[in-house]
């Protein structure tokens, strides 16, 4: 069984990767770390991004070990830089 | 009431400082971040400012929200801009009163220190070679590689 | 460039932030003091500003200045309105830009307390029932009585 | 030897005195302190100022032994309360 989440990819990580979005499945039970693996081995340009990068799912800061559902929205944060 | 917005118009300070205040109110501090011809030793041209925007307006309300408590008023009014800013354009304006002026300038500058800390935005400089770079930031808390303490 | 005014004329709030920032100023703080309806629990109905003008000028260049030298910045302008102020209108506004945002919020913190140490200005609350009284205030350093430590 | 100086009266002290300045004789060499006492002993109202005024000399804040000049400008400086 797998499920599939919606990664958005902003400022760096965007430039880094050359797209905002990506439709990536999981295996079911994945967790956030799971899902950052899962795209780093993927090779380059993927492997550039951090091991453990600050993440969120569905619009709030998760921690690495975060489980994922079907349909969740899961940004990569660069570090941010408001103000 | 509080008042908390993240777009591309741009921001017009008196129209900011125009939303707070209230008879009871004796004090009202006005913050302005604009974008400055300098960085680092670098001479700037421009900043286009990135932002998560369905992250960046709920996050900045639970900013304004817990300054507010914290501070014990609920005028408060923070702008955020995004997109293409020329130097001198206002990036965020930060506007609170209250009866007495410690409080003021406390939500203020609580308010702006943790839009830098957690505010899913993000910069890139322009320089006068042509050349652009995206600000170093913050690794915002609550996220990424598991804590320690965490409860 | 320091700019200090002490007089009758109203002061307004977008003018004395245009006053202020350069290209090199990323952040700018304006301060607000304003008449409130409000002292000690009693209900205020208005205030009378009364000053000493020909000292309170030269003090306040004092100030702005000391704060112009500890922060930094000389992006700084500080207006004290005198005569009778309604509930609502701006007694003191400063406004100060600079580079990063803490000697803006420093220097503007530094402008208001000073001015409450030493300015030679006082003011008379007006209440409801029509009784009004001369708030109390600061001794300013410096005067009166000899002290042990003086120089 | 006598010299004159000019007071001034602000806000509260004013309201007290009935008046905003008043022309005083006070010794050659007299202080401010001197000055302040020639005052009080004029008895009422002048009796109900304080026996150590915060007071400018020509618009200087300045301690009770300043000596005083012909013609120096003394205010009386209630404690302050502008902002």
């Amino acid at each position: 069984m797998s499920l599939s989440v919606n990664t958005l990819f902003f400022a760096a990580y965007r430039d880094l990767l050359g797209t905002a979005s990506l439709e990536v499945e999981v295996a079911d039970g994945a967790t956030v770390a799971d899902l950052v693996e899962a795209l780093r081995s993927r090779g380059a340009p993927f492997d550039a991004l951090p091991a453990e990068p600050a993440v969120a799912v569905n619009r709030v800061y998760a921690f690495s070990d975060e489980p994922l559902g079907a349909g969740d929205e899961v940004a990569f944060i660069p570090p941010v830089a408001g103000g | 009431m509080i008042r908390t917005s993240v777009g591309p118009e741009a921001i017009d300070p008196a129209e900011v400082l125009d939303s707070i205040g209230t008879d009871e109110d004796g004090a009202a501090v006005l913050f302005l971040g604009i974008v400055r011809n300098h960085a680092d030793g670098r001479h700037v041209t421009g900043m286009h400012y990135d932002a998560y925007v369905e992250m960046a307006g709920p996050v900045l309300e639970e900013i304004a929200s817990e300054a507010a408590e914290r501070l014990g008023t609920d005028r408060l009014t923070v702008v955020h801009r995004t997109g293409e800013l020329a130097i001198g354009d206002v990036s965020v304006a930060i506007a609170v009163s209250s009866p007495h002026r410690a409080e003021s300038f406390e939500a203020s500058r609580f308010v702006i220190e943790e839009i830098k800390k957690r505010l899913p935005v993000w910069k890139k400089e322009r320089y006068v070679n042509g050349d652009a770079a995206w600000v170093e930031g913050e690794i915002p808390p609550g996220s990424g590689a598991v804590a320690e303490g965490r409860p």
